[in-house]
């Protein structure tokens, strides 16, 4: 009675909406349905067809493979007749797995996986409806690591340490070897236990043309107007400058409008994203530590222990504190002033393909799971050669930004096991989840979708290989820097409810409605509305919130560390780096 | 019926409300109603009535919460007041 | 009041396209001051178009309307001051009946003292009165008629009062009282009144004179008693009376000296008797039916129904016959017709009861 | 209404009753429990009293939501329902034409909601769109997504291009239901053009200018898809309704408690508009049918 329950009060709720509702998620996706049916027609292929057909290269040599996908078949005898079905957004990699590599799984193993690939929010919302109604909706869902500090704190997910060494101990691969995934602190709770198995991973990084940037004519002119050479910016200041630059002073290239920066606006949920993935962290609204800041992370949320205690500055957090005000107000002046006129009414998944088009000059924030729509020959920002004309690099940072902070975002699409799910059918899930990311295969889908998550497979050849056409993401992967982009931290203890708060106030100060001082006191006041409820309800009984009681502001940007007080000089002088030399500091292993 | 997530309050409003809607009907078939034209521009019958006096409670308590830091149980005895006028004068 | 009359008017639909109908043929038709007019015949005849065509709503093809000697084909219906009652009321329901009356004063800029008065008269010659300050929604059909009419009496300037089919949704018992007021009015007023209808009986009690049209043509007009006695065409002959002209070939009934080129012979059921006596000029005769309509010192006296051949012929006698015995038809100076059309320069008929 | 009510037609109404009770009363119920409550999940709740209504009932973005919903709604009937009777009079009553524009008429109302967005969305673009193309070449600084005065003309040319059509077809069924003996006796009367409208067409269209409006009265109240497709509600909040306000809530936030709170609130205000609008058209068809 439960499911439909929920599912009917649901349905009164919205209504007045629902039925009108733009619905990309009920229908299954149709490629996904053309596989399944192709699984029962085809005679499934031998282990080793798959090994010497599909699995190269490998990490593995061919015997080890063979061992590896031996014990799966061997782990999988019990479970044969389960079918599973898992889900997982939209993306190159997920589209691999869910085309191949299901198929593969059913042949070896015999466990048919029906793999749905749906958008990033409708996953959450399917997560989170199985985690209130408790209605097993999926078997296993990979959802980004941003909802950790969730995952830890409501239990409604199975505790990954424990269930390897409990029930899920004989279906845990003796070859998964925890320590190669470069993403494991993203997904461990702040109680020390890991929740969820990365599946890819992905960062945001600074996108730039380096072609444009190499210009003679281009550095001089900016040498003149700036000061200083035109490079990798390192600060905000030197991005703004940039931009200026490129919209203002050049104007067109080749015959072609240009534009010094790229983003977007419209009032939707992927608004929200950019903000609390990192764009607060990165003007350095939060105190030092990583992966995120403590005692406040980049949602200027502070921790006293695990126990969230606001994101006021009133209660020391750092939500509306100068930085977060001054983070907020770049963002909106750099997209009116320097992006192009209809950035401000695209998604995030609409712009995300624009500077392939080849008239933005660089992009603050640029997902690299972009990667691998900005490498196709033919496009404007790909050479005869297939080269790209541009490269990713370092985000710049803020003048709140001080060494040893986090400085951009990068999370991991990983396997969550919800306790809901049927014990037989977590076990089948979880065999499939360490099958997609066993070391027989990783470095081919690695490969496929450029987003690495085994150290193993980033130290190999064939991605060295392929690193000139990738723009930087390998050298990026390979150098220590990486460690100074995270995830949303584990401070956020309830992301799904938090995260809907940051677009609405946004979009508010995007259009001018609030000022962006007001949108983030608002939002503040909002979160920390959130917590209160969570702690009212005692519902989180480790490391739940427990608010602050208000206090004069000053005392708190009178503290050392976040929440900081306002600079006299937001504007510091522009600084940059040439791009070679970051290069090959990173190839040597250093940060910069 | 915990899925329904009563709470000792709701069931007695709901108590009440099937409660009413019982004595309704029994008077009802006792005597039945006779459609009349009372203080509004349109006749009503005793269920029509009724109707109002629920809808209206409804609007009184909004009206109340949105606009004042009294009570609500002041609004309910307004209301109980009111259904009282509506289902004679109305 | 005014004198309308018609000349040769012909009317079309879709004249100008290929698949034209000529609906009216020829009309002439001459409606003196004061007169009360009927156009009579079945459904389909051209009677609205006809009527449609003196208020205006339609312009007609060929020929010319004159009001009081002006030529008005082209003129709106409100430049023509007609009025129409239609065969069901046809009233604006969101409006009082005192409104509803002073709706055609009010478009015509009449001032307001006037519109009062006017409104009061019309209410109280027709008896709606007490109706005034009421909707007209839930008044009866019959009252909702009455202010139609009131509708077209208010108006002082009218110069015809058009009624078409003015019975048809009016209660049966209220018909009767409904015809008479408008006949009373008519001559009080004496309103020139133009009445469509297919009830040969409403024409003959309520008009002077009476247009009988078949197939889109006037056959004849003339006054109720000269249509009953001298029917200018067969069809004015069965169509007027009840029952109707009994008609017999010329070819099987030389005997009654039918003049040359005559085809038909007509007589009325009153113009002719069956008995058991053969008469000169007689017809021998199957005695099929008889339907009494009264009794008189013990002798039924109604219709009879026989058969001539396949033909069948209505008497009106007295009914001393047995059903299904032979008997002789005597036939009193019958009409004779050629072509449809009764044959002139013949004795006058007199109505005879032989 | 005025007819004695007959009690055994209840027993036909039973199953239906059954039906309404398990969609409508029991979900309806639920709502209520859910309004009092701070819901986690199944097990973790917390009764506040009406600690969601009072802020759900004070919070200015509603009070800001109510009345650009109320404004839009007026905007949206200010416009369909006149300019529907225009094109439904200026219509042939009958003949091929009339039904060619009849089926020309209801493709918009074909059209599922979240396409009609879509395709606003394209045609209004000011880079691409053919509209803002040529409103843009017109030398207005015409730009839905950044400008809320465009953001709003684009919404409601939407919803006037989407839902017209309706109020023609309807217009246009109630005017051919008007008999030609009507406007012939207008006519005798001297009535103009105007006149006739007023006294014939408009008092016979009524019932049917009444479904009209409140079909478009009680879906302008619910527009969601339309202006979170074209606008997701902004800029700012300048198209954010109140069904996009509780969608946020309940769908995108899950929080329940106050979601049912607000439902309720929204539910008791259509409720008494459907209530006072029906009391307003029913006695005048109720006299009509006598």
């Amino acid at each position: 009675m439960r499911p439909f329950v929920l599912n009917t009060l649901l349905l009164l709720l919205v209504s007045a909406c629902d039925s009108k509702t733009p619905d990309n998620n009920q229908a299954p996706p149709l490629e996904q349905q053309a596989d399944s049916s192709d699984q029962h027609q085809q005679a499934g292929k031998s282990l080793e067809d798959w090994i010497d057909t599909e699995f190269q290269p490998s990490t593995l040599g061919r015997d080890a493979q063979i061992a590896e996908m031996n014990w799966f078949k061997e782990a999988a005898r019990d479970l044969q007749d389960i079918q599973i079905s898992v889900v997982s957004e939209t993306l190159t990699t997920h589209e691999y797995e869910s085309r191949i590599l299901s198929k593969a799984f059913f042949d070896i193993t015999g466990i048919q996986v029906k793999h749905d690939l749906i958008q990033e929010g409708d996953v959450i919302e399917k997560l989170q409806t199985q985690m209130l109604s408790g209605r097993n909706i999926y078997d296993a869902y990979v959802n980004d690591s941003d909802l950790i500090g969730t995952h830890a704190r409501y239990g409604y997910v199975v505790p990954l340490d424990e269930f390897m060494q409990g029930e899920g101990k004989d279906v845990t691969s003796p070859t998964l070897d925890l320590d190669d995934f470069i993403g494991l602190s993203f997904t461990t709770g702040p109680d020390g236990t890991l929740y969820q198995l990365p599946d890819q991973q992905f960062a945001n990084l600074y996108w730039f043309r380096y072609d444009w940037f190499q210009r003679p004519e281009l550095k001089d002119r900016f040498q003149k107007l700036y000061g200083y050479a035109l490079g990798v910016p390192v600060n905000w200041s030197a991005y703004e400058d940039i931009a200026e630059f490129f919209s203002k002073h050049v104007g067109e290239i080749d015959g072609e409008k240009v534009y010094g920066h790229m983003d977007y606006g419209k009032k939707d949920p992927s608004l929200g994203w950019r903000f609390t993935d990192a764009w607060l962290s990165m003007a350095g609204a939060g105190d030092k530590g990583i992966p995120n800041g403590i005692p406040v992370d980049e949602w200027g949320i502070r921790v006293e222990g695990c126990n969230p205690v606001g994101s006021s500055v009133s209660r020391g957090g750092a939500a509306n504190s100068p930085a977060a005000v001054y983070a907020l107000g770049k963002y909106i002046d750099w997209l009116k002033a320097y992006a192009p006129p209809e950035a401000s009414g695209m998604t995030f998944s609409e712009s995300g393909p624009i500077p392939a088009n080849g008239q933005i000059a660089q992009q603050i924030f640029w997902y690299t799971t972009f990667t691998a729509d900005m490498i196709k020959p033919g496009l404007a920002v790909v050479d005869a050669n297939g080269n790209p004309k541009w490269r990713m690099a370092p985000s710049p940072h803020g003048p709140y930004w001080e060494e040893g902070m986090k400085l951009g975002y990068q999370d991991t699409g990983a396997w969550t096991l919800l306790k809901s799910t049927p014990v037989e059918h977590r076990k089948a899930a979880w065999l499939y989840a360490q099958f997609v990311t066993a070391k027989t295969l990783s470095l081919k889908k690695t490969l496929v979708g450029l987003t690495p998550i085994r150290n193993s497979d980033l130290q190999h050849q064939a991605m060295t290989d392929a690193a000139p056409r990738l723009g930087g993401l390998v050298e990026f992967y390979r150098s220590p820097a990486r460690i100074a982009w995270t995830p949303t931290g584990t401070n956020v203890p309830d992301y799904p409810k938090l995260a809907q708060l940051w677009w609405s106030n946004v979009a508010s100060a995007v259009s001018g409605d609030l000022s962006p001082q007001l949108a983030m006191d608002t939002l503040a006041e909002q979160q920390d509305k959130v917590m209160a409820r969570i702690e009212r309800a005692g519902i989180q009984q480790q490391c739940g919130p427990k608010l602050n009681d208000e206090k004069d502001p000053e005392y708190w940007l009178a503290q050392p560390g976040s929440p900081k007080a306002k600079l006299d000089n937001e504007k510091p002088m522009g600084q940059t780096v040439p791009y070679d030399s970051l290069i090959t500091a990173w190839r040597e292993g250093r940060v910069r | 019926m915990s899925w329904m997530a009563w709470t000792p309050v709701t069931a007695i409003f709901f108590t009440a409300i099937i409660l009413a809607v019982i004595v309704m009907t029994l008077w009802e078939l006792k005597s039945p109603t006779v459609l009349r034209k009372g203080l509004l521009w349109f006749a009503t019958t005793r269920g029509d009535r009724f109707f109002m006096c629920l809808l209206g409670s409804a609007i009184i308590h909004i009206l109340w919460i949105a606009t004042t830091d009294i009570e609500p149980a002041v609004a309910t005895l307004v209301c109980l007041i009111s259904a009282v006028l509506v289902m004679r004068y109305a | 009041m005014a004198h309308v009359s018609l000349n040769n008017i012909s009317h079309a639909y879709n004249a100008n396209t290929d698949s034209e109908t000529q609906v009216l043929t020829d009309i002439s038709l001459d409606i003196p001051h004061g007169s009360a007019h009927a156009l009579l015949g079945a459904s389909g005849t051209g009677k609205t178009t006809l009527l449609k065509i003196i208020s205006g709503l339609l312009i007609p093809t060929e020929g010319d309307l004159l009001v009081d000697g002006r030529r008005v084909n082209t003129d709106s219906p409100r430049e023509r001051n007609i009025a129409q009652v239609f065969q069901f009321p046809v009233l604006y329901e969101h409006i009082s009946v005192f409104e509803n009356l002073a709706f055609p004063l009010r478009n015509r800029k009449v001032p307001l003292t006037e519109i009062h008065t006017r409104v009061k008269q019309t209410a109280e010659l027709l008896e709606i009165d007490n109706l005034l300050s009421g909707k007209t929604t839930g008044l009866s059909i019959f009252d909702k008629q009455k202010v139609s009419l009131g509708r077209a009496l208010v108006r002082n300037d009218v110069s015809a009062i058009l009624l078409d089919e003015p019975l048809t949704a009016v209660e049966p018992s209220a018909k009767w009282r409904l015809r008479q007021k408008l006949k009373e009015l008519q001559q009080e007023l004496s309103l020139t009144m133009i009445y469509v209808t297919h009830d040969q009986l409403e024409a003959m009690t309520f008009a002077e004179q009476i247009s009988v049209m078949h197939e889109g043509r006037i056959i004849q007009t003339a006054s109720p008693r000269e249509l009953v006695e001298k029917p200018q065409h067969e069809h004015v002959g069965f169509f007027i009376g009840m029952p109707g002209m009994n008609f017999l070939p010329t070819d099987s009934t030389a005997c009654l000296s039918p003049p040359k080129g005559a085809t038909k012979a007509g007589f009325r059921p009153d113009q002719a008797f069956v008995s058991t006596k053969q008469g000169h000029n007689s017809l021998q005769v199957a005695v099929i039916d008889q339907q009494a309509l009264s009794t008189h010192l013990g002798e039924s006296w109604g219709l009879l129904t026989c058969k001539y051949q396949d033909i069948e012929i209505r008497t009106r006698q007295h009914l001393n016959l047995n059903v299904g015995s032979t008997a002789w038809l005597h036939i009193d100076n019958p009409h004779f017709f050629r072509n449809g059309w009764r044959m002139t320069g013949q004795a006058e008929v007199t109505q005879g009861n032989a | 209404m005025r007819k004695r009510i007959n009690n055994r037609a209840w027993l036909m109404v039973l199953p239906v009753l059954f039906l309404v009770a398990m969609s409508a009363v029991i979900p309806l119920m639920t709502v209520v429990n859910y309004s009092v409550q701070d819901i986690f999940d199944d097990n973790n709740r917390v009764y506040v009293g009406l600690e969601w209504f009072i802020q759900i009932i004070r919070d200015p973005e509603l009070h800001a939501a109510l009345w650009r919903q109320i404004l839009f709604s007026a905007n949206v009937l200010a416009i369909e329902i006149p300019l529907g009777i225009l094109i439904a009079k200026a219509m042939p009553r009958r003949g091929s034409v009339a039904t060619g524009l009849l089926i020309f008429f209801a493709i918009p109302l074909l059209i599922p909601w979240n396409v009609v967005g879509t395709i606003w969305q394209i045609f209004a673009r000011p880079d691409i769109g053919m509209a803002g193309m040529s409103l843009t070449s017109l030398g207005l600084d015409y730009n839905y997504t950044a400008n809320p005065v465009d953001a709003w003309f684009t919404l409601v040319a939407m919803d006037v291009w989407h839902w017209t059509s309706l109020v023609v077809l309807l217009v246009f069924s109630g005017l051919r239901a008007i008999p030609e003996a009507y406007y012939e006796a207008a006519q005798i009367d001297g009535a103009n053009r105007w006149q006739m409208f007023r006294h014939i067409e408009l008092p016979r269209l009524k019932t049917v200018l009444g479904i009209a409006v409140l079909l478009r009265l009680m879906d302008s109240l619910m527009i969601y898809t339309e202006p979170f497709v074209l606008t997701g509600g902004g800029p700012g909040n300048s198209t954010t309704f109140l069904s996009q306000y509780l969608t946020r809530m309940a769908v995108g936030q899950f929080d329940l408690g106050p979601a049912a709170a607000f439902s309720l609130v929204y539910f008791i205000m259509i409720l008494t508009l459907c209530w006072l609008f029906y009391s307003l058209i029913s006695p005048a068809e109720e006299q009509t049918e006598r």
